[in-house]
């Protein structure tokens, strides 16, 4: 694929965000080939994955329109567009046309036109601005449909046809090329890493031949929360696990999944897959990242082609496991906390209960919002929107909502575990002056462990 | 021939008939026709200026039941005044002569009457080859219809058979049967369908065409709307039962003994317009429904062949079940070839990349 | 076994022979109440027909009890027999013209001065007229 | 043969043919495609639980949802509600199926079968109007929303007007409604209809895929 068409844009480090610049000048359009070879391109790619689980949703739509009211983009715009089937119309009709049961009918009698090179290039702002695939619309879905995977379906189809947010294309690119999104090159990391050892005097473990544990970041940690890595190494330390970072698989996050190249993708998550087989690693702890759950935990065998020879968890199961077992031992936090569930890690993931057991260890006062836990409201950031700034203002409009759900709860402290999300509540924050900080649960656990309790 | 001349007040009044006793008879035969009460005085002025009228009855292919249930009427009551009054030129089975003289008869009538007589005919006629099923006297049906029908001032078809070909008619139809509006089309027709259909009709008819001098109003199946507005499920005494849903379903059970409503059990009475409900048989004595078996929808057309008596109106034919697995398996072939086909072409497509 | 061995017991519903009212007769008492207004402004003789109506035995009995008898009863015999009776409310007549079986050929409620039936009509007077003199034919002439 | 002897003969028989072919056609057309097994390692077992959980979860919204869509669910229950009600329990309806399946059942009153059909029908109207009014639902139906909608009140208009004997000829209005019928079971396979095939499919499949994730959907 080539992208000829794109820039690359520069990092943006000022920003509480931390994504690229805004680009001066849009190429939301990558490559060079004809109207007619992307459409081909983009329905080729759509139907590559297409299954019996896809066709039956695909199906299964009353049209009854109840999703909208479940996603926070349309109930921050109100815009009938952003209703969460509507944002996979196009494909829709393809697959009604090309790939159903009555693709012949549809096809001979011409009841389903055609999708056009316009109707993409329109439908791109539905499929990745608009949407996190946070999962919130198959809840109220009378039919249970799983948009949020067609959706990633439909990323692969409109990747292929080179029609990527301009961002989310540079990024991603990144990725694959110097392995990080935003700068994070292993020499970036080993750099920071050994930085955050000295700075809060912990034992780093990095590139060790052998590991129980290997431990991954984010690059958003990397970058911008440094502080993740000092509190795994603190807890890991303290529990005396065998861990290691390497610098050959260190990279949590997959932009090859949210921007829709399967391939990347695949390249990406056997990274990390290959590094944990080859220090005969049990385990792979996940730092708080929603969508690298979503990777690694659920498709990250699937990429692999075999069942994963190693656990993945998500690092709030592995500290609630911890908690359960008695490895670890908290000093009580006399404060009533509200939590912010991750789609990808609560609702999407199965975790849900994790990060509640660590609070309760915490000994917090946990205040759940209204539409809490595995029903939580999306912060509107996640499946790559927050690097998108085409998708601003609509995000601001959703903080907003979010912000109001949060307060509601009269809680003192905010945390949630999740990196993206966090970065999100600290930027639309400082926009929308909420006045309150999105602390992270890992490094709540970090700053209270008991220290003699093992010794 | 005297007797023509007079009109049929002259002719009451001859035979020492009162004028109430017409009235009477004419209060009857409004009330059988739902000729509002209030028009009685009106019909019986223009019924008394009337002259005797001639008919000419023809039995073809049919079983004589009409004629039995016509002479029902015949008995002595005020229907009587009517028949009398109308003179039956000829009627083979009622009359005395045969052979040529019968011929003679009708040939007479036909010549002193001809386009004043009322035509009176029972029993389907048979088209298929020249109509040669059913002759009389050397002459076809078909034919000796078209003849007198030429003559005749208005038809009257009596019965089923006569109106829509009946059981003749009914499937196969051997001998090509047919109702007499089939075949003439230039004469006013009147339809009195039933099996046998209902005596009171007739008189009603006659009446109407001797007091008004037309055929009375009719509906698209030229059946007088007098008689046959309403259907016999809107009449019925039991349509309370269907109302509440209380059913009898087979005709030993709790609701066959409570007389509950017989459309479980096959009756067409919603679909059969008739008076049956409201006049009944044999001078008041009882209808079909009342004896505890669905109507049969007798003065309908093809009533023979809608799929059984005993079958409810509102099922249908299934077809079978080796037809409904047929469809299943087209139906999973249909399937199958479509996902093979989607399944190639992913094959293609991946196997491009 | 035979026929008569099967016990058939038939209950009647709403309809003919059901001893329950089917709300046809208080409809019908409102009508007669209307036509009799009518004819006591001066009006022409109205008439109800009671024989086309689905009437219960129990509507039957309730107009019987809300109409009542009154002071005229008659029975004409003319093409069989016909019964009238003036019920309670003078003006409304019950009329009831029966076959020469006895069979009943229709039934009516008649408003106003005298039923149809009960009253000598122009042509039989006439007839009447004309052949009364003849009476004197017969008698003996010296008697004038 | 007059229209009533079309509706129940040779038109019957026509619109079961392509209502089975045309339901089997699409199940089996979609049944029939690959599916790629799910390699990851499940949170629990016992997924096929959550399956057949996942069929009555969906019954009725969430909590937080009920305010914005209840009302929505309520017509559409009562559509579904009387459509059920309607078919199974009027006594023609029910002397249809006897016919095959050789047993009578218990019936409601024609006057009760008639309410229910009225309330049924103002429904499906409600349902209309909200489609043709509500910029999301107008902005995502098309064609197949509105066929759907004809096919599926035409039989409950034409059966009243045949109940409340409005035709001019009761027969021709039986016919009709036998006609609306068939047209519904003609075009059953061919558009949204099917949804009463699929919701079991749909909601198990969701159902039994989060079940062995955990979280919900």
């Amino acid at each position: 694929m080539s992208d000829t068409t794109v820039t690359e844009i520069e990092l943006d480090f000022e920003s509480k965000r931390f994504s690229v610049r805004k680009p001066e000048e849009r190429f939301d359009v990558q490559g060079d080939m004809t109207d007619d070879e992307r459409v081909e391109k983009a329905m080729v790619n759509f139907a590559k994955d297409f299954g019996r689980v896809s066709a039956t949703y695909m199906e299964a739509c009353i049209h009854c329109g109840a999703c909208a009211h479940a996603c926070p983009f349309y109930e921050a715009s109100g815009d009938p567009r952003h209703t969460p089937i509507w944002k996979l119309e196009p494909f829709k009709q393809a697959y009604k046309r090309e790939a159903g049961p009555l693709a012949f009918m549809y096809k001979t009698l011409n009841l389903k036109p055609k999708v056009t090179v316009d109707e993409l290039k329109e439908w791109q702002e539905l499929l990745y601005d608009t949407c996190t695939m946070c999962g919130r619309c198959t809840l109220i879905c009378p039919m249970s449909i799983d948009i949020a995977t067609l959706v990633g379906m439909a990323r692969h189809a409109m990747f292929h046809a080179g029609l990527v947010p301009h961002e989310l294309y540079t990024v991603t690119a990144k990725a694959q090329k110097e392995g990080s999104p935003l700068g994070a090159t292993p020499s970036v990391f080993e750099d920071r890493v050994e930085w955050m050892g000295d700075e809060h005097e912990v034992d780093m473990h990095i590139d060790e031949d052998q590991a129980d544990v290997l431990v991954l970041m984010s690059s958003i940690e990397i970058q911008k929360y440094p502080e993740s890595m000092a509190a795994t190494a603190k807890i890991l330390n303290h529990m005396g696990k065998s861990w290691t970072f390497r610098t050959d698989g260190y990279e949590a996050t997959n932009f090859g999944m949210l921007s829709g190249n399967t391939g990347w993708q695949k390249d990406m998550s056997m990274k990390v897959i290959s590094t944990a087989e080859k220090i005969g690693a049990k385990l792979v702890i996940l730092p708080e990242c929603g969508h690298a759950y979503q990777a690694l935990r659920w498709q990250g065998a699937n990429m692999y082609g075999k069942p994963l020879p190693f656990k993945v968890q998500h690092i709030s199961e592995f500290l609630a496991d911890a908690v359960d077992s008695g490895d670890l031992k908290l000093k009580t936090v006399n404060k009533s906390v509200a939590f912010h569930d991750p789609c990808q890690v609560s609702r999407r993931g199965g975790a849900t209960p994790a990060p509640r057991k660590v609070l309760e260890a915490l000994g917090v006062e946990l205040k759940e919002a209204e539409s809490g836990g595995n029903m939580n409201l999306c912060c509107g950031g996640g499946g790559g929107v927050i690097t998108i700034h085409r998708a601003d203002t609509l995000r601001y409009k959703i903080m907003a909502n979010k912000f109001r759900q949060l307060d509601s709860t009269g809680a003192e402290m905010m945390v949630t575990s999740c990196s993206n999300c966090r970065q999100n509540f600290d930027e639309s924050g400082e926009k929308l002056s909420w006045g309150k900080d999105m602390n992270s649960l890992l490094e709540l656990v970090a700053e209270n462990l008991v220290e003699d309790a093992k010794r | 021939m005297k007797e023509h001349d007079l009109t049929l007040g002259e002719e009451l009044r001859r035979q020492g008939i009162s004028r109430r006793s017409f009235m009477k008879f004419c209060a009857g035969v409004a009330s059988s026709m739902a000729i509002p009460a209030a028009m009685v005085p009106a019909m019986a002025d223009s019924l008394a200026q009337a002259r005797r009228q001639s008919v000419i009855m023809m039995a073809y292919q049919e079983c004589t039941g009409c004629l039995e249930s016509l002479t029902r009427s015949f008995a002595p009551t005020v229907e009587n005044l009517i028949f009398n009054f109308v003179s039956l030129d000829f009627q083979h089975t009622l009359q005395a002569a045969a052979g040529d003289q019968a011929i003679e008869a009708i040939e007479t009538a036909m010549e002193e009457n001809w386009g004043k007589y009322l035509l009176l005919v029972d029993g389907s006629i048979p088209l298929k080859d020249d109509g040669i099923y059913s002759v009389s006297h050397g002459q076809s049906h078909l034919d000796s219809l078209r003849e007198l029908a030429e003559g005749a001032a208005a038809i009257v078809s009596i019965g089923t058979c006569a109106s829509f070909g009946g059981v003749g008619a009914a499937k196969p139809n051997p001998t090509g049967a047919v109702g007499v509006d089939e075949i003439i089309t230039d004469k006013p027709i009147l339809n009195v369908p039933g099996c046998p259909p209902m005596p009171e009709v007739m008189t009603g008819v006659l009446t109407s065409f001797l007091a008004f001098g037309a055929l009375p109003e009719v509906d698209r199946l030229k059946r007088p709307k007098a008689f046959f507005a309403d259907t016999i499920h809107d009449r019925c005494y039991r349509r309370a039962f269907y109302d509440q849903g209380k059913f009898a379903y087979s005709f030993d059970d709790e609701g066959a003994r409570k007389g509950w409503c017989l459309y479980p059990l096959g009756c067409k009475g919603p679909i059969t317009h008739n008076a049956c409900a409201t006049l009944k048989f044999n001078q008041g004595v009882s209808w079909p429904i009342q004896s505890g078996h669905g109507c049969i929808g007798c003065s309908e057309p093809d009533f023979w062949d809608k799929e059984g008596f005993y079958k409810p109106l509102s099922a249908g034919q299934w077809g079978t079940a080796e037809g409904i697995a047929a469809a299943a398996a087209a139906g999973v072939a249909l399937g199958a070839a479509s996902a093979v086909m989607s399944r190639r072409n992913q094959d293609k497509i991946s196997g491009g990349k | 076994m035979s026929l008569k061995d099967i016990a058939v017991r038939l209950d009647s519903g709403p309809g003919p022979g059901s001893p329950e009212t089917t709300g046809l007769a208080v409809a019908l008492l409102r009508e007669v109440a209307d036509h009799l207004l009518t004819v006591s402004r001066g009006g022409d003789r109205q008439v109800v027909e009671l024989t086309n109506l689905p009437l219960s035995d129990g509507d039957v009995q309730l107009l019987v009890e809300k109409l009542g008898r009154g002071e005229v009863e008659a029975r004409i015999s003319a093409a069989g027999p016909t019964e009238v009776f003036e019920t309670a409310f003078p003006g409304v007549w019950w009329v009831k013209y029966l076959g020469e079986d006895d069979r009943v050929i229709t039934q009516q409620l008649e408003i106003g001065t005298v039923p149809m039936i009960l009253e000598a009509h122009q042509e039989d007077i006439q007839a009447s007229a004309r052949q009364f003199p003849s009476m004197f034919d017969e008698l003996d002439p010296n008697q004038h | 043969m007059t229209l009533l002897d079309f509706a129940r003969g040779p038109a019957m028989q026509i619109a079961i043919i392509i209502f089975v072919v045309g339901i089997v056609w699409r199940l089996v057309g979609v049944w029939a495609l690959r599916q790629k097994k799910d390699l990851s390692e499940a949170r629990q077992k016992g997924a096929w639980v959550g399956g057949i959980k996942g069929l009555f979860v969906h019954a009725w919204p969430y909590k937080p949802f009920v305010p914005k869509v209840g009302a929505q669910y309520l017509v559409g229950y009562v559509i579904h509600l009387g459509l059920f009600i309607v078919l199974i329990f009027g006594t023609p309806h029910m002397l249809f199926f006897a016919d095959i399946v050789g047993f009578t059942w218990w019936t409601l009153p024609g006057g009760v079968i008639t309410a229910v059909a009225v309330v049924t029908t103002l429904a499906l109207f409600i349902a209309l109007v909200k489609r043709l009014v509500n910029p999301v639902q107008r902005m995502i139906s098309n064609f197949d929303d509105y066929a759907t909608w004809f096919v599926t009140t035409a039989p409950f208009v034409t059966g009243l007007m045949t109940t409340m004997n409005m035709w001019p000829h009761y027969e021709t209005g039986l016919a009709i409604h036998l006609l609306s019928v068939w047209l519904l079971l003609i075009y059953f396979p061919f558009g949204k209809l099917m949804h009463s095939f699929w919701f079991v499919v749909s909601r198990y499949t969701t159902g039994s895929r989060f079940a062995r994730r955990g979280g919900m959907a």
